[in-house]
């Protein structure tokens, strides 16, 4: 209390009593399902209790229920809001089970996709915190750039937001033709926004005061509840997976890794800010060194519709059927034989064969029937491996038990935000009520993440 | 009059059970209430889980849901019609969806946002409560996992034409 | 005694330094793992952290895996990560019987206090030395560990009442 | 007396308006009290011990001088409406009411009541 003299602190015995108070599940600003137990004294926080387990939806139950392709949609659903980086995660982890190195063009894909999605979670990320304290008009913004990539997963997937895109061994489909021109459009038109972002915000003082100097997370409080991330980044540390175990083609491009000092809000912000700058820099080489693939077949033939592919293969008459090539969207419906090498790893155990072998030829129908039915399936050996990809909140790992049967025996995710909210009651401590606002916005916690 | 003639095709069955005994749209103040409160519907978004990503792009300016009187998001229950049930119900959180429902004031319809709200989605588990009908009686079920902005416009426009047929609750 | 520990540096330092208290070990697919005894999980990861070649500082993950007919029949798997020398190591401790018990490590990193209330949770394993082990996923109604092979994936518990408080009542 | 009617005429309106939305409501909304409804929101949840508790002597005095100077700031509004009249007069006569108040607020600065610890 202020030493001055006419403003003592009360008379002992006429202390004021503290309140009890939840900041419940259903909050606004407690992304809907974090509930904060308070015990106030005026407005300084005395105690804080956080419970946490609203959205837990049985994810790794669930993923020894089907076989190891069946988990990717489950994965889209723990960090949705960068689907496309848990995806990388479980399949890199049972490709690493499977001992089997994917083809350049699908890691170069990958990388690409995974930085779009990080850029959408810091986008979504620095938006929600942002409109929680007051900044109405960044989170518009935001939220139009953020449509802008959408539209580019949109494209490559086929759905904005659970993409289920890869598979053991590869990706769904290729990129459509012209993505390349799409994404850089896509860039330019988000960069405009997140300098008008920028503008709004770094020097914008009512921000800056909010932000700054609340939520101070020290170094050893990090590595003591092994916080990775951008939250580790903001204290100073530079550990980023991507760069101290690069992984895909990470070490072959040139980035850097933005780390902050005093480890508060606002550093995380700035991070944040220039990591989603960053990872513009990775997807530009990322289309830039492209291994140019045949993205659509050379048809020496004449090419076939893929209907009549099929009728011709039900009919019998397959003779020759295997040579030719067929013109098959080179996305989503079918997979044309060429494209799918270039992207999928030729693995007949793991990768399903391009649908003119599955209806051409005997061996290709009993490839597909090996690795579709249940009991067959894809089978790696018996053992155990663990994969960590940099999630958009820190090291995002998955580590994966195989008994050599068909599907996982274990699939363990481990959550980056996890232990930052173990963190968070010792974080709101001594600090005011309003800055539990801006400390949870910068924790970025991620309901399907935390609670599996 | 209005949005009632052109709704949906096999109208006349009876209005909803929710609120109100008739369905059929009697009288002039009936259509004006009606008319009323379909285009000024204040939401509790309930949100949890992966749906309120869909749920941001619809409140934003590219798919706007203002455009039929139901952005502004009222955090009180107090203060909103519809409650948007946004996102995976688990057992944990039933209770807590169970009384925010009770405390909203009537005239209050509840929507169904997502597939796991309907059905459970493809959570079939011990932790997902299987669709949020045995919870709190539902008017709306937007099926998707999660429904694009545009599903959810065409729902609210459905929404919006259950109430024209409605009874309108009146003392 | 243990199979050879093969080329990798980490797993030969802890060889010779807690040779007795080692199972086994293996470097499946570059992954350097060491099944220890229980007894010892806290002294080995003390050395462990502050052996000047190792320094495996950070806890990045703590979980468990139930192998049903073997025995033992629990493993919690501990991931240690090291940031000046950029390597992991993968720690194994069997647990079996009824009520299985390993030692804690919220003596040496506080991260262990929810990751071990987690693996509570969902596996039923104590953790002797916690100091507040409950439920942290699901609620206290709960009945068993989900995550246990012979939990069925679907069976349903009783709903929970209107309630006032999420977690344990608080004084 | 035609001076006032513009008031009056404007005072009787919003008693009308909001009088009319009020009874409106009162009587068109449907009244369906139940035991949860009448809870106080919490989030979801209800609330542990009841609001009411001392709490810190600070908030009361900050509302205290809020007051203080907002009935202050009310004495402008007149001046703004007569300025022209009132002329040099006017302005003396405010700026000691303002040096007043300016005392006030100093005295309060400098005894720390402004500073929220």
């Amino acid at each position: 209390m202020s030493e001055n003299r006419a403003v003592q602190s009360p008379p002992d015995e006429l202390h004021s009593q503290t309140m009890q108070l939840t900041m419940g599940p259903s909050h606004p600003a407690m992304h809907g399902i974090i509930e904060i137990r308070l015990v106030l004294d005026g407005e300084k926080v005395m105690q804080a209790e956080v419970e946490i387990g609203y959205l837990h939806r049985a994810f790794e139950k669930s993923c020894e229920q089907g076989g190891w392709n069946n988990a990717f949609p489950y994965t889209d659903r723990l960090n949705y809001v960068s689907p496309l980086i848990n995806n990388v995660g479980y399949a890199m982890a049972v490709e690493k089970l499977l001992g089997i190195q994917t083809t350049e063009r699908c890691n170069t894909i990958r990388v690409l996709m995974s930085e779009l999605s990080r850029v959408t979670d810091h986008m979504t990320c620095i938006g929600a915190s942002a409109m929680e304290l007051g900044a109405m008009s960044v989170f518009l913004y935001l939220m139009k750039a953020r449509e802008f990539l959408y539209d580019l997963v949109e494209a490559v997937t086929g759905a904005r937001l659970t993409i289920s895109y890869l598979r053991v061994g590869g990706v769904k489909a290729d990129l459509p033709e012209g993505f390349a021109p799409r994404t850089r459009k896509a860039i330019a038109d988000s960069r405009e926004v997140l300098s008008e972002v920028d503008k709004l915000l770094t020097r914008n003082r009512i921000f800056v005061d909010r932000m700054q100097g609340t939520g101070v997370c020290t170094k050893e409080q990090a590595i003591s509840y092994g916080i990775t991330g951008p939250f580790l980044r903001s204290t100073g540390i530079d550990f980023d997976v991507r760069k101290a175990n690069p992984y895909l083609i990470y070490d072959q491009l040139d980035w850097d890794v933005p780390i902050g000092s005093v480890g508060d809000n606002y550093d995380r912000y700035l991070v944040r800010m220039a990591e989603i700058e960053q990872s513009f820099r990775i997807v530009e080489q990322c289309l830039g060194r492209m291994p140019e693939g045949p993205l659509n077949v050379d048809a020496e033939g004449k090419q076939m519709a893929p209907e009549t592919m099929v009728d011709l293969a039900k009919l019998g008459r397959t003779e020759g059927l295997i040579q030719r090539p067929v013109l098959v969207e080179p996305t989503l419906e079918g997979s044309q034989r060429a494209r799918a090498q270039i992207v999928n790893v030729y693995d007949r155990r793991v990768v399903l064969p391009p649908k003119e072998e599955t209806y051409a030829s005997i061996e290709g129908l009993m490839n597909h029937f090996k690795i579709i039915m249940s009991g067959h399936g894809i089978r790696p050996p018996a053992g155990e491996a663990y994969q960590a990809v940099e999630g958009a909140n820190g090291e995002l790992g998955f580590y994966v038990v195989s008994d050599g049967g068909d599907r996982p025996w274990r699939v363990r995710c481990r959550p980056p935000c996890f232990p930052i909210m173990a963190l968070l009651s010792e974080l709101l401590v001594g600090e005011m009520v309003a800055d539990i606002v801006p400390t949870f916005g910068s924790v970025n916690m991620i309901g399907g993440e935390l609670d599996r | 009059m209005g949005i009632g003639d052109r709704g949906l095709a096999g109208q006349a069955e009876a209005g909803a059970v929710h609120a109100g005994e008739g369905g059929w749209v009697s009288s002039k103040l009936d259509a004006a209430v009606a008319w009323a409160r379909r285009w000024s519907l204040f939401q509790y978004p309930f949100v949890t889980a992966c749906c309120g990503m869909e749920y941001m792009s619809l409140v934003s300016a590219h798919y706007d849901v203002d455009r039929f009187g139901a952005a502004l998001p009222r955090f009180s229950p107090r203060q909103a019609d519809v409650l948007f049930v946004v996102g995976t119900i688990s057992h944990k959180i039933a209770p807590v969806l169970k009384n925010v429902y009770e405390q909203m004031c009537e005239p209050k319809w509840v929507v169904a946002f997502g597939v796991c709200t309907c059905t459970g989605g493809f959570y079939d588990n011990y932790a997902t409560v299987q669709g949020i009908d045995t919870i709190v009686p539902v008017d709306l079920y937007i099926p998707g996992c999660p429904p694009t902005p545009e599903m959810v416009l065409d729902g609210i426009m459905k929404l919006q034409a259950k109430i024209d047929r409605q009874k309108q609750e009146l003392v | 005694m243990s199979e050879s520990a093969g080329a990798n540096p980490i797993l030969e330092r802890l060889q010779q330094r807690f040779g007795d208290r080692i199972r086994s070990t293996h470097d499946f697919r570059g992954d350097a793992t060491a099944t220890v005894d229980p007894a010892a999980i806290v002294a080995i990861c003390d050395w462990l952290r502050s052996e000047p070649g190792l320094e495996l500082d950070i806890l990045m993950d703590l979980t468990a895996v139930d192998y049903l007919q073997r025995r033992p029949r629990f493993e919690v798997v501990y991931h240690l990560y090291s940031l000046k020398h950029r390597h992991r190591l993968r720690l194994k401790v069997p647990a079996d019987g009824e009520a299985p018990e390993v030692p804690s490590l919220t003596g040496l990193w506080r991260g262990a206090n929810w990751y071990e209330r987690e693996v509570y949770d969902l596996f039923g394993i104590r953790f002797s030395g916690h100091p507040d082990l409950r439920r942290i996923l699901l609620y206290p109604e709960f009945v068993g560990h989900p995550l246990r092979k012979d939990y069925p994936y679907n069976k349903r518990q009783p709903r929970l009442p209107p309630r006032s408080g999420g977690g344990a009542q608080v004084t | 007396m035609g001076a006032y009617a513009s008031i009056i005429l404007m005072f009787a309106m919003v008693a009308v308006m909001v009088g009319g939305m009020l009874l409106a409501t009162h009587l068109l909304g449907p009244k369906r009290p139940n035991p949860i409804k009448a809870q106080p929101f919490e989030c979801g949840y209800f609330p542990k011990q009841s609001p009411q508790g001392r709490f810190a002597i600070k908030f009361y005095i900050v509302a205290i001088l809020f007051i203080l100077f907002d009935v202050d700031l009310a004495f402008l509004f007149p001046w703004a409406v007569a300025y022209r009249e009132l002329g040099l007069f006017g302005l003396i006569e405010m700026t000691v009411f303002l040096g007043m108040v300016g005392v006030g607020l100093f005295y309060v600065w400098k005894k720390g009541v402004l500073e929220w610890e």
